[in-house]
């Protein structure tokens, strides 16, 4: 495991927990970029290129804007006084606490099952964005076809759901 | 030498047989179309209605030109267009159209009196709120009208009949404000259902024998000669064969429609409608309906004819025509309503026709039916006309003098009368029923009819002397000030009048060109024709008989001018037949009498049936359910709604132990899930472990 | 000697490198190379920023600056000594950290856009494969920054600003990212290399830039409007209206992150500038075959000062938008047109040579153009005003 | 230790930071950022698995993260429209006090 690996997996990791647990909500969002932004490196560090930056095309150009808006909108942008928190937090803790654990325990429990030898990655995939496109329209057609769909219906929906009401904007 | 000329069939399909469907067409669309308008578009309304009809009058133009080239080049052009409706088992119902001189003709004739006719109502309709439903109707007529001729099929042809039945019913009750014109309406409606009856037997007994309907489909058609030899051999009740059978069952429809003798009640009653109307469909075309399918189905009821001799059914359309004449002819003498004396005339002439059909042959009878479209449309205008300038006055004894007043009309009904009445050799009248007299002289079963149709033309020579003498000679009696009527009513009737001389031309026995036109033979002019022999003395009988009639006339009425009030010259003379004929000799007294008096017995019975015997036995039943349903309701109330409401309460309550875990915050749910996930993921470890 | 004219950058710093042990040798040529662009643009920036004040200057009837040296040629040196030593204000409940992180993090994210643009023969710092993916996706992170900024500030201008800075810059990405698909779907490939290469082909010493077709044509126009529109300029420069926010997104900021920022939004317009320059105006071929022996670097830059003075030009020329026609002239004329442009492109693509593909193609852009134009952009179809009167 | 298992690993992770995240905090937004982190996390599995499965050349990993990338833009755009309306109607992005579902 390279120094890199580790560097941006810390990096994606604290930018994930910052998000989660800072008080300020446009600071999470802000967290969350970060996050997003190690991953996206950890994508380019597994030579996923075109999947990496997809990811800072979609999350840190559209989601993550997407979420502050909506911050702002809603004015939630203003740290609140009271705990920010919902009722019982430490059950969803120990929820995610839990899930952790059954997941890391699977992981390790299976590495010796994982493929490839350990230590040694194995070479890296020659893949193009022309291959990946020649999949997308050939092998994943369909799957490509009914994303865009769901891409459309979600465009509307989320138009219509967000929309003001006409008499509301009398 | 036209003889070496030979006549062959000739059977293909040619351009214009192809779209012969649209010369009906175009007219039912266009009624469509105006049927969508708006009160107040009469221009448009007019417009639509007579343009369809010009166009077709054009297409049947085409037509009658294509076929009469093919008969210049000595073919009887017969050509059909067929195509099959639908399926069921494995016959087929076929539908087609025919083009063939007869239709040909037909076609010309209705297109063009009925575009003379939409132009007459153009300005005789020009004061009546309900312009645009007037010409709906109008162009609806003429489109069903056209499509019974262009029919290749007894079936197409009884739609088109029907619609023909329908759009004369709606066009006599056109002003169903008045009663009259309702009742008069319903009487043809229910007349002609009578005939129309028979008619559909008919038709269903020949495609139960033929199993088609097509009249002509290259030899398998059903009025082929290989069909007729089927129906030949069968034989049917009264030692008819299946043919005659058929024959008169058809003929039945074809006098309801044609008001011949026992059905002819309604054409005098449907007078009520407008005078356009009158003159279409009660002169001009629909009443010829019946004629035309008589000749169209010809070969039917010829069929086993011997060489000169005739059928049985033939035998039965001579006499009911020519009685009919005779009896109509009575009849108008006694009226004093002018469409009445017409309608009585279109009658009579209706039963030259037929007897025409009967002993001469297709030719004769359509020769007459044609000239006599022309001058009793013209009559039937110029009648309009009159009462036009009257102020809708129909009373003849109400009117007179009317020739200073109205010139171009009494010019013009003063032809139409002369032709209808047959005056020598002038007229297209005298030619045609020339022809039907010659026919009837030659008659092989009786002389019987040849006297009675004499009879008839003396007395047509002398109702109608009467009637003009009464309408336009003489001191003016009421009706001031008439005036004439415009020109878009005067210039159809001059065309009109025009036709009614010149048409004779095409007829004479020396140039009998229509007949072998329409057999389809060569025309050839031979002066030799008037040498026939009786030939002469034939039309110099009728000549006589003309003249008598009119002078007959012109002595008891002309230029004597009588009060309403006072009684008819006749009336004085000889007032109990008077009165018998000025009452219709009662035939609608014996219907009501007989017919409609069984039915209102009938209708009685059937009404005491209904409430006491089915009536009974329906509260029966109800009654007995409404107890049923009585020990449902207790058994429901008492059985199983009980348990039901148990149950539910069980429900409801396990229900609110369950909400509690509802408790609406979303993270409560997402724990439990994850805490599922968990709980799924250690299981599958475990599983794998082992 | 051409060649070595036309390599001598790359000539250059193999050179230098080669004093150093070769295992350090790649990492000290990329840093050299970015050493290279973050020296190179901004000077550029301070030449145009002469250049801007002083052209305006002159299509406002006025001199520019005139004072510092010659023809004022110095005034950018001044400028920039000026914001070095301004003091640096941060608003009392600003959120510093944030307030101070927005600058940094536009410049940084602007000049990694440089990574991917081949400024010459062999003068690309990464030739990655999805290099114009990986230019937007760097692109797209600077709202953040504008939002950063807009926000940290408190203040009301700053945040209306960022807003509309940042509504924009989404509304304008798509057709900017449509735009360049059509010529990604012409030579096949994300590359920008590549895409200059596949341009770099000359018939009758005329070059076969993708301008030169009719729906590359309609690309550049639309990849440019959608460009300004990005970059905040005129007309569509609501973000940082004067007359109605101070300053838009960076109203409180002052000294050297102002500068910071200024520089950000000169560096990104030169980026955007190259960009369109490699994407439709053939990156660094020549414009005539009879011209191959200039340098090829020379000509990237020629392009991109170009681009530069055209956006100077419009700047001086065109009023300012209002916000509502600014968001319809987005969603309901740019986008429809360059998803159709997208169609003639492929279009284009399948008819095969012939003059007929050229008829066709044109015919409809300008069809759809007319058309759009006339019933799409009239005022009465603008609607009505997104703001509502104080009653 | 196997390149794999770190990233497994540290997809893990961040699966149980999101999750957290999503489990504890009363903003709805962020509730939705957490779902965002789980939705990368996966992703991150994904890409892995791809490239250090048997048959990389396939790409089936790399498909399947480009798509629920694309999917989870959708899911953040109409979670964030429904968040708002929400607000509009109650005025408050509290989930503790959206309970009116309750049974």
């Amino acid at each position: 495991m390279s120094i890199v690996f580790y560097v941006i997996a810390g990096l994606s990791v604290a930018g994930a927990l910052a998000a989660v647990l800072l008080k300020n909500t446009v600071h999470c969002a802000l967290a969350l970029t970060l996050a997003f932004a190690g991953l996206a490196l950890l994508f380019l560090e597994l030579d996923a290129q075109f999947a990496g930056f997809a990811q800072i095309l979609v999350y840190i150009g559209a989601v993550a804007i997407l979420v502050v808006f909506a911050i702002l909108l809603t004015r939630g942008s203003e740290t609140p006084h009271e705990t920010v928190y919902s009722r019982n937090p430490l059950v969803g803790l120990v929820t995610a606490a839990a899930i952790f654990a059954v997941l890391g325990w699977a992981v390790l429990h299976s590495s010796q099952a994982l493929p490839g030898p350990a230590g040694t990655p194995t070479a890296e995939p020659q893949v193009t964005v022309m291959d990946i496109g020649n999949a997308l329209m050939g092998r994943y057609v369909l799957p490509l076809e009914i994303v865009a769909l769901l891409l459309t219906a979600a465009l509307i929906g989320a138009v219509i759901v967000a929309m003001h009401e006409k008499e509301a904007a009398r | 030498m036209q003889e070496t000329i030979s006549f062959t069939p000739q059977l293909g399909t040619s351009a214009i047989t192809g779209i012969l469907w649209l010369i009906p067409a175009v007219p039912i669309l266009a009624s469509g179309v105006i049927a969508l308008l708006k009160q107040p578009k009469r221009r448009t309304a007019a417009t639509l209605a007579i343009g369809s009809l010009a166009f077709s009058l054009i297409l049947a133009l085409i037509a009658f030109a294509h076929v009469l080239s093919g008969w210049a080049h000595g073919h009887a052009v017969r050509e059909t267009l067929n195509f099959t409706w639908f399926q069921f088992g494995r016959t087929n119902v076929d539908l087609g159209w025919v083009l063939d001189p007869l239709s040909a003709v037909m076609l010309v004739m209705v297109t063009f009196v009925g575009l003379l006719i939409f132009i007459y109502s153009t300005g005789y309709m020009a004061h009546d709120e309900n312009y645009t439903r007037f010409f709906c109707f109008l162009s609806l007529f003429a489109g069903a009208m056209l499509g019974v001729v262009i029919a290749n099929s007894l079936l197409l042809l009884f739609m088109f009949w029907e619609l023909v039945g329908l759009t004369s019913y709606l066009l006599i009750g056109f002003w169903y404000l008045k009663p009259s014109a309702a009742a008069a309406a319903k009487k043809a409606f229910l007349t002609t259902r009578v005939g129309d009856v028979f008619f559909l037997l008919g038709i269903v007994w020949l495609f139960g024998d033929t199993g088609t309907l097509l009249f002509y489909n290259s030899g398998a058609g059903s009025i082929e000669s290989h069909a007729l030899l089927g129906l030949l051999i069968e034989r049917s009740a009264f030692g008819l064969s299946a043919a005659g059978a058929i024959g008169l069952l058809i003929f039945a429809g074809a006098a309801g429609k044609s008001g011949q003798f026992p059905l002819h009640v309604w054409l005098p009653d449907a007078m009520e409608g407008p005078t356009p109307v009158s003159a279409l469909i009660h002169a001009a075309t629909m009443v010829a309906a019946g004629v035309y399918l008589i000749a169209r189905v010809y070969p039917l009821m010829q069929a086993g004819a011997l060489a000169g001799g005739t059928t049985t059914a033939l035998t039965v359309v001579t006499w009911v025509g020519a009685f009919t004449a005779v009896f109509a002819a009575l009849i108008a003498v006694a009226q004093n309503d002018i469409k009445r004396i017409l309608a009585y005339s279109t009658v009579s002439q209706l039963g030259y026709m037929m007897a025409g059909l009967g002993m001469g042959g297709v030719a004769v009878g359509m020769f007459h039916l044609i000239t006599h479209a022309f001058f009793k449309a013209l009559l039937f205008m110029g009648a309009g006309s009159v009462i036009h300038g009257c102020h809708e006055e129909q009373d003849v004894r109400r009117m007179g003098g009317l020739k200073s007043d109205m010139p171009v009309t009494f010019i013009t009904y003063a032809i139409g009368m002369l032709a209808l009445c047959g005056f020598p050799l002038l007229f297209s009248g005298f030619w045609s029923k020339d022809g039907i007299l010659e026919a009837a002289e030659h008659f092989s079963v009786s002389k019987g009819p040849f006297y009675m149709l004499v009879l008839g033309a003396l007395l047509t020579a002398f109702y109608m002397t009467r009637q003009v003498s009464y309408v336009f000679f003489g001191v003016n009696r009421g009706a001031k000030n008439a005036h004439e009527s415009p020109t878009s009513m005067t210039v159809p009737l001059g065309i009109l009048a025009f036709f009614a001389i010149a048409l004779g031309a095409v007829g004479t026995p020396a140039w009998p060109w229509f007949r072998s036109f329409l057999d389809g033979r060569a025309a050839t002019l031979e002066w030799s024709g008037f040498s026939e022999p009786g030939l002469a003395a034939l039309m110099v009988t009728s000549s006589l008989v003309v003249f008598l009639g009119l002078g007959l006339g012109w002595w008891l009425y002309g230029n004597r001018s009588p009060q309403p009030e006072d009684p008819d010259v006749l009336e004085s003379a000889a007032p109990v037949p008077w009165a018998w004929l000025r009452d219709r000799l009662y035939i609608d007294e014996v219907y009501t009498a007989t017919v409609i008096a069984f039915y209102g017995w009938w209708a009685r019975v059937a009404d005491w049936l209904d409430r006491r015997v089915w009536g009974g036995a329906v509260a029966v039943v109800a009654w007995a359910f409404g107890l049923w349903a009585q020990l449902n309701r207790f058994l429901d109330t008492n059985v199983v709604d009980g348990s039901f409401d148990k149950s539910c309460e069980e429900l409801s309550t396990g229900g609110g132990l369950l909400s509690r875990m509802q408790s609406g915050r979303v993270q409560t749910y997402l724990r439990l899930l994850a805490l599922a996930v968990v709980a799924l993921a250690a299981i599958l470890i475990w599983s794998s472990r082992a | 000697m051409i060649e070595k004219a036309d390599q001598v950058f790359v000539l250059l710093s193999h050179w230098l490198v080669s004093f150093l042990p070769s295992a350090l040798q790649p990492a000290a040529a990329v840093l050299l190379s970015v050493v290279a662009i973050i020296v190179t643009f901004p000077a550029l920036f301070a030449i145009s920023v002469l250049l801007e004040r002083k052209g305006l200057g002159r299509m406002q009837n006025r001199y520019g600056p005139n004072r510092v040296g010659p023809f004022g040629i110095f005034q950018p040196v001044a400028d920039g000594v000026k914001a070095l030593i301004k003091e640096d204000i941060v608003p009392f409940r600003a959120d510093a950290v944030v307030h101070f992180l927005a600058p940094v993090f536009l410049v940084v994210v602007v000049f990694m856009g440089y990574a991917v643009l081949p400024m010459g023969r062999n003068m690309t710092l990464v030739n990655m494969d999805a290099g114009l993916l990986f230019f937007f996706a760097i692109g797209a992170s600077t709202e953040l920054s504008v939002f950063m900024a807009g926000w940290s500030s408190r203040n009301k201008y700053s945040l209306l600003g960022a807003m509309r800075a940042v509504a924009q810059m989404i509304s304008y990405e798509v057709p900017l990212l449509m735009s360049s698909v059509a010529v990604v779907m012409i030579t096949g490939s994300l590359s920008l290399g590549k895409i200059v290469d596949a341009q770099n082909r000359y018939t009758y010493g005329l070059p076969h830039w993708y301008v030169f077709t009719p729906w590359g044509f309609a690309g550049f126009v639309l990849f440019a409007i959608a460009a300004m529109a990005e970059t905040n300029r005129s007309p569509f420069d609501l973000p940082e209206g004067e007359s109605e926010l101070v300053a838009g997104y960076f109203t409180e900021y002052s000294g050297f992150k102002f500068a910071l920022f200024f520089l950000g939004e000169y560096v990104g317009m030169m980026g955007i500038s190259g960009l369109a320059a490699t994407l439709f105006l053939g990156g660094w071929s020549a414009p005539f075959s009879w011209l191959g022996w200039v340098p090829s670097w020379f000509w990237f830059f020629a392009k991109v000062m170009l681009a530069m003075c055209i956006f100077i030009w419009v700047r001086g020329t065109l009023p300012r938008l209002r916000q509502d026609q600014l968001m319809n002239f987005a969603w309901k004329f740019v986008l429809p047109l360059t998803f159709l442009n997208l169609m003639v492109a492929g279009l284009w693509r399948f008819m095969g040579e012939g003059w007929l593909r050229w008829l066709v193609c044109s015919a409809i852009l300008l069809l759809a153009y007319t058309l759009m134009g006339r019933n799409g952009m009239r005022s009465d179809h603008i609607g009505p005003r997104s703001y509502r009167y104080a009653d | 230790m196997n390149p794999l298992t770190g990233y497994l690993l540290v997809a893990a992770l961040l699966f149980a930071i999101g999750l957290a995240g999503a489990l504890t905090r009363r903003n709805a937004i962020l509730v939705l950022v957490g779902i965002e982190l789980m939705l990368n996390a996966a992703n991150l599995n994904l890409i892995a698995f791809w490239r250090y499965g048997p048959h990389p050349e396939l790409l089936t990993g790399m498909m399947f993260a480009i798509f629920s990338i694309a999917v989870a833009a959708a899911e953040a755009a109409v979670g964030l429209g429904l968040v708002i309306q929400i607000h509009r109607h109650a005025h408050t992005t509290d989930l503790d006090a959206m309970s009116r579902m309750k049974g």
